[in-house]
């Protein structure tokens, strides 16, 4: 007995070992041919690899566990593999600044996406007019720069609080009434936003707002190239990695609030409001701040925007814009990071791949989210059950409850 | 005789024309448990949704430790010590069992987001101390649900659901809890653990005192001390167990709400 | 004085458009309390649907013959299509999600409405651009000491009103009716006397969006202009109009319809610069009554079911 | 721990070393890439989509006389009307070192968005499309040049048509779009300029059906002119809106914006006597009706008010292509140097690269067809317009 079980697990170490580095292998070729190649088939090809290996993994429950085990055993290697691919890959792409370009893009968009999960995952509150405090933020930041000479660091942080108040405000006259009146409302201030930014002198009306200065770091202009061995780097290059620290804050954040008390808060109030405030939790206290939290995120996300291309109009900051966010939650997986990371990176990439399919864009994305509501309305990735690493819950984890429940 | 914690005066609810109760008053005592009785309709479930805030009665006053809370939200009167369970169990069913009864623990702590964010340790311990409560809390109820914490409320039967909801509501040491129908649907094998439930509550939370709602004759019976029959929102009796099964008007009450439903 | 009675004619036009559509809206919420915002895209689809129609009977001749008959067969037949439309929409789409929680749903329709609004872009010949819609309602126009009234407004705001005098004769005295009525006080109630909960639904899902046909038509044919994104714009009013008269109430509806209709007209007219500002104006009218009363005009304070 | 080191650095050198391969580059060397941008998807893809035509018909034309010295494809990128989709555009064309020059956008907002994009990378930008002065004035740049006329040169125009006709009381109505506000100011300016006077501007909202309470406010105001600042749909829901409530003896007049056969359709009847202070009518020369000959014996779809400087600027692109090989600050020198003669007339830059030679017409509408004025049976005495004193 004992002897098979050591032989058994002898077999499945050795096979256990290969599998984290041929997943690493195959998701990493995938996304090179997802992210660089620019041929809409390979692009297509390879999006269909990534969906057919998805599903296989999700249908089927020996492969699932499989790469599950392997990957929580090597989460290390995964985690120092992924972070030097994300901090060498702008290196690989010097001569093409459009991929990088494209990849700082994909960046804002993944803290916008969270930031909306905040409320949409999260708390259950349906926000349609979430590309408003993006723009709140983005024109608050742009503002601030052209108009007062404030200087990029105070201006972003006025710019995610200046949308966080926003938040509030628009989440006052929803606190006692239904989802749907919520849906409305954020509808509704989408809407106006968008009228007024167009119609106010002030804001620059339709023109917009144009040379927004690029961020200042260690007294230099992101936007000068950087001259590194020899080799100039084009300026994408510097956002890149600016860019990357927030979003890595912005994740780091999110983790923090989701296995907090808030976050469970927030999840108490989605899954049933009235048991909620029987609970005691104060559950406008706690729509509110998802508001705020999430339109902190899109005012960021806004900021670094503007400032990343310099020229922001009402038209960045439409309706559409607001459908596409929503997607991308949708799509990763409501109230889940990791998912929501994922649909933010693959819905902003994959329209500038499939740039010759543009007139289907916008009918893409709203397909995507209705197959994904009907068909897998968990998303990408599923919601995940809290766990703790408490003292008391060790005996619990040896049991793996979980894994057979 | 211990001392009231919670009591009713004059309590009148009205929606629009309709009278949901109608200048019910009541008194609950440390320790005891109150059962409210009544035919379907009679308004049992509003008493309770007005004590817990979800409405605001018209008239009268309700008094929790001589304080009157009439018109507070739910979340304040949760947070000053009275918890309830919901005739139709109200889980929150897409999360853990554990993370239902952390929710439970919600008033116990204050200043969240900041803390979260930047008093990491502080509240990593506070956590600590609430998930050994917590399974405390769920041991003494269900051993299954103890051994089991990560699993997701949705998917228990409905029994231990009724379990659940009750640790919920004690993982805050309420000084009062309302129990609304915890024995709706359940077969006589069920009811029986439940009332052994029930008492065991004043077990582990000394003093409280618990009022129940309850359709089945045999658990009130069996549990509750001192019984208010209401019918249509008016009371209609009051005393023991077999003081109020004696009065003519209750067994009026109770055989004309049966022919109806016959 | 002849400026604002002009207005007013033009404001009982928007009114009697918004109404329409806000029926429909307040009916889905009666019945299984979600707010479908695809409903807005299911008028433009009626106005998509009618031009291919009417282009087709004008091959075939049949317009110069006997137009105000061919006419009406067609209104009747795109009423038709749209009410099957909307069994479409409920058996396809809100049918399987009803068990899901409600934001599912609700942000699926969201979705729906964007893939009925870009399919018809992508698929209609130049569908970009705006169509001209054919003109259906009798020309010429009525000259009233100054004040020009059109015969097809005149039309319009009959036909409004027949609609709503039918579908309030339906809710009333009909089978049918006694049953929506039911669903929407108490779904489980209904079941239990006997009712037919799935068909009722149907029926409402093909009344409203019969209604929002209709609706995108009589807007088609006053404007003479339709374009694949008036949808949205269409059916987030008429769901204002809804809030406004009190979600689940039909009367509600309609006069929630006249009320946004008429402060979009007046203010626009009389508030400086107002004209521009249209839209935000009746959306503050809409947060006003979520503030102040969220029931709505005629609706009585909500009691949250616990 | 050591295995799963080599592991991880086994992974990353395959990640860098993937990576960096990158895909191959074609080397052939007779072969130059010039790029196009425009709205080819959206509500502005008809324009898009005719220039974009235009542009290739040039390309080919030159390249079909055999003697040109590369051998030229074009890169043909959507802005969908988007700014941030006209950003990575301009940033793939610009950053793509084979391109040496681009012909740019339709809407303004977009344009405003990537002269900064094509001048970092000291790429040639040819602008067919966008009226906001800005973009060429609003910087010092050497890249971006423009060969159609800016909106403050189609207003003039209009001013001069309003005063021709003694129509000097004015009301504008505009869509409060960038297009929209910017006509107005202008033409506000050009009827200043010229004694007269605008009593109002409204502003309505694009995608707005009901005018209802505009017009009633420009019925109060009584002007003999009511000038329409933004595009089509609205300008034809406007008209129509006009002539019901009575508004019949005012001149109606709009921007290049309503310039489109969709005006007439829409409004019928309602469109006689019309007037649209337009781009340059094609059909007015020989090189324009040659132009419009070989377009229209390739192409089905309209070359819409735009093709004509699509096609010119092609041919500005390509000559100083010729002229000075695939050097893209050779190509900017040589291009703001020169002038041309395309088939909208001479081009000719100002300091700031703006052409501001001509290339505007006035129509009237005629049988819902737009008409140049001066060659209508108006202009002709055959017909009166309704307003005429």
């Amino acid at each position: 007995m004992e002897t098979i079980n050591v032989k058994k697990r002898k077999t499945q170490f050795a096979l256990r070992k290969l599998i984290t580095p041929f997943l690493l292998i195959i998701v990493v070729a995938l996304l090179y041919s997802i992210v660089v190649f620019d041929n809409w088939l390979i692009t297509l090809i390879s999006l269909a690899i990534g969906t057919g290996l998805f599903v296989a993994y999700a249908k089927l429950p020996a492969l699932k566990t499989l790469i599950t085990e392997s990957m929580r055993k090597d989460r290390i290697l995964l985690l120092i593999v992924g972070v030097l691919a994300i901090i060498a890959v702008p290196l690989t792409l010097r001569t093409q600044p459009y991929i990088i370009h494209i990849l700082i893009i994909a960046q804002i968009s993944i803290i916008l996406a969270l930031g909306l999960n905040f409320q949409v995952g999260s708390t259950g509150i349906p926000n349609l007019g979430y590309a408003a405090f993006y723009g709140v933020g983005a024109y608050t930041s742009a503002l601030l720069s052209t108009k007062l000479g404030v200087s990029f660091w105070i201006s972003i942080l006025l710019a995610g609080c200046i949308s966080a108040l926003f938040g509030w405000l628009v989440g006052l006259p929803t606190l006692k009434t239904r989802s749907y009146h919520m849906a409305l409302v954020s509808i509704a201030f989408g809407l106006v936003t968008y009228i007024l930014l167009n119609n106010i002198a002030f804001t620059g009306g339709p023109n917009g707002i144009k040379n927004v200065p690029p961020p200042e770091l260690f007294g230099k202009s992101l936007f000068s190239s950087l001259r590194i061995f020899g080799h100039t780097f084009p300026v994408q290059f510097n956002f890149y990695y600016f860019v990357l620290v927030f979003v890595l804050l912005a994740f780091v954040v999110s983790r923090f609030i989701f296995n907090s008390k808030v976050g469970l808060y927030f999840n108490a109030v989605r899954e049933d409001e009235i048991a909620a405030k029987c609970s005691g939790i104060n559950t406008s206290t706690m729509k509110l701040l998802a508001f705020s939290i999430g339109a902190f995120f899109a005012g960021i996300a806004g900021s670094l925007y503007a400032h990343y291309i310099g020229y922001i109009s009402p038209e960045n900051f439409n309706m559409n814009t607001s459908l596409q966010i929503l997607g991308m939650v949708i799509m990763g997986g409501m109230d889940n990071i990791a998912g929501v990371g994922i649909g933010a990176f693959i819905l902003s990439v994959a329209p500038e791949k499939f740039r010759s399919l543009a007139d289907f864009r916008m009918l893409a994305t709203g397909l995507i989210i209705l197959l994904m509501l009907m068909f897998r309305p968990s998303g990408i990735i599923k919601q995940q059950i809290r766990k703790y690493s408490s003292k008391y819950l060790m005996s619990e984890n040896s049991t793996q409850g979980e894994h057979h429940g | 005789m211990a001392e009231i914690c919670l009591s009713a005066n004059n309590l009148t609810m009205k929606f629009g024309g309709l009278v949901a109760i109608d200048n019910v008053s009541w008194a609950l005592h440390q320790n005891e448990i109150l059962g409210i009785i009544g035919p379907n309709g009679a308004g049992k479930t509003t008493i309770f949704n007005v004590v817990s805030g979800l409405y605001t009665p018209t008239s009268g006053e309700i008094v929790f430790k001589s304080n009157i809370i009439n018109g507070l939200p739910p979340y304040k009167i949760a947070k000053m010590g009275i918890k309830r369970t919901f005739q139709q169990s109200r889980l929150f069913d897409n999360i853990s069992v554990l993370d239902n009864v952390l929710v439970g623990m919600a008033t116990l702590s204050k200043g969240t987001l900041v803390n979260s964010l930047f008093r990491r340790k502080r509240m990593a311990k506070e956590l600590d101390e609430n998930i050994q409560k917590s399974l405390g809390i769920l041991n003494h109820f269900s051993p299954f649900l103890a051994e089991n914490p990560y699993r997701k409320a949705g998917d228990l039967v409905p029994g231990e659901r009724r379990k659940l909801e009750i640790c919920r509501a004690l993982a805050s040491d309420p000084d009062v809890l309302l129990l609304d129908e915890p024995a709706a649907g359940m077969d006589p094998n069920e009811s029986a653990e439940l009332m052994e439930d029930i008492l065991k509550i004043r077990d582990i939370r000394k003093g409280i005192g618990i009022i129940l709602i309850e359709h089945d004759m045999a658990v009130v019976q069996k549990t509750a001390d001192y019984i208010v029959v209401i019918s249509y929102g008016k009371e209609i009796a009051r005393g023991s167990f077999a003081e109020v099964s004696s009065n003519p008007l209750v067994q009026e009450a109770y055989l004309g709400s049966e022919n109806e439903n016959a | 004085m002849n400026t604002f009675l002009q207005l007013l004619i033009s404001a009982l036009l928007v009114s009697s458009l918004y109404s329409l559509v806000a029926v429909g809206f307040t009916m889905y919420v009666g019945v299984i309390n979600l707010a479908n915002f695809s409903h807005g895209d299911t008028c433009v689809l009626g106005t998509f649907l009618m031009m291919p129609l009417f282009l087709y009977a004008t091959k075939l001749g049949w317009i110069s013959a006997s137009t105000g008959l061919v006419i009406l067969i067609l209104i009747i037949l795109l009423i038709f299509l749209t009410g099957l439309w909307g069994a479409a929409i409920y058996t396809i789409l809100v049918k399987p999600l009803l068990a899901a929680p409600r934001l599912i749903l609700l942000l699926a329709t969201v979705a729906a409405g964007q893939v009925i609004r870009e399919a018809i872009r992508v698929i209609y010949p130049n569908g970009s651009n705006p169509q001209v819609f054919p003109k259906l309602l009798p020309s010429g126009s009525l000259n009233l000491s100054g004040i020009t009234l059109g015969y097809d407004s005149l039309t319009i705001i009959f036909l409004t009103i027949i609609c709503i005098l039918s579908l309030n004769f339906i809710i009333q005295k009909t089978k049918m009716g006694v049953a929506m009525r039911a669903v929407s006080q108490n779904a489980d109630v209904a079941q239990m006397m006997g009712i037919n909960i799935e068909q009722t639904i149907i029926s409402v899902f093909v009344i409203g969006s019969a209604l929002a046909g209709m609706a995108g038509i009589l807007n088609g044919s006053y404007y003479g202009i339709t374009k694949f994104n008036l949808g949205s714009n269409l059916g987030i009013k008429g769901f204002s109009a809804a809030v406004i008269g009190g979600l689940g109430d039909f009367k509600g509806a309609i006069v929630g319809g006249v009320l946004l209709g008429f402060i979009e007209v007046f203010a626009a007219a009389y508030i400086p610069n107002g004209s521009q500002y249209q839209d935000v104006f009746s959306f503050l009218a809409v947060i006003a009554f979520l503030i102040f009363r969220p029931s709505g005009i005629l609706g009585e304070k909500i009691f949250e079911k616990v | 721990m050591s295995k799963k080191l080599v592991y991880a650095l086994l992974a990353i050198l395959m990640t860098v070393g993937l990576f960096g391969c990158g895909p191959a580059k074609p080397a052939e060397k007779q072969t130059v890439k010039i790029g196009f941008i425009g709205p080819l998807s959206g509500g502005g893809a008809a324009v898009g989509i005719g220039a974009k035509n235009s542009f290739q018909l040039k390309v080919d034309e030159v390249l079909a006389a055999g003697d040109y010295p590369y051998n030229v494809v074009v890169v043909y990128e959507d802005d969908a009307s988007d700014p941030a989709t006209g950003v990575a555009a301009a940033t793939k064309i610009a950053s793509d070192p084979d391109v040496v020059a681009a012909a740019t956008h339709w809407n303004s907002p977009v344009g405003l968005a990537t002269v900064d994009v094509f001048h970092k990378y000291g790429m040639a930008q040819v602008f067919w499309g966008t009226i906001h002065r800005d973009i060429i004035y609003g910087n010092d740049y050497k890249e971006p040049v423009r060969v159609i006329p800016t909106s403050e040169q189609s207003m003039e125009l209009a001013g001069d048509y309003a005063k021709q006709f003694g129509i000097l009381k004015w009301v504008i109505i505009n869509d409060t779009t960038d297009y929209g506000t910017k006509i107005r100011d202008e033409f506000t300016a050009a009827i200043e300029k010229r004694g007269g006077e605008v009593l109002e501007a409204i502003g309505v909202t694009v995608g707005q059906q009901d005018f209802s309470a505009a017009l009633s406010r420009v019925a109060e105001l009584q002007p003999e002119g009511i000038f329409y600042a933004g595009v089509t749909t609205e300008a034809a829901g406007v008209r129509i809106q006009a002539v019901k409530m009575g508004l019949t003896n005012v001149l109606f007049m709009g921007p290049p914006g309503i310039q489109s056969d969709t005006f007439g359709e829409i409004t019928g009847a309602d469109a006689e006597g019309t007037f649209c202070s337009g781009t340059f009518d094609v059909n007015s020369s020989e090189a324009g009706k040659a132009f419009v000959e070989a377009y229209n014996a390739k192409y089905t779809e309209p070359f819409e008010q735009n093709g004509p400087y699509a096609y010119d600027s092609a041919a500005i692109i390509l000559e100083a292509l010729k002229a000075v090989g695939p050097d893209r600050a050779k190509i900017v020198d040589y291009i703001l140097s020169h002038s041309y003669q395309g088939v909208i007339g001479k081009i000719e830059w100002d300091e700031y690269g703006q052409n501001y030679v001509g290339g505007l017409t006035m129509y009237v509408n005629q049988d819902q067809k737009w008409v140049k004025y001066e060659d209508s049976e108006y202009a002709s005495g055959k017909r009166t317009l309704p307003w005429a004193k």
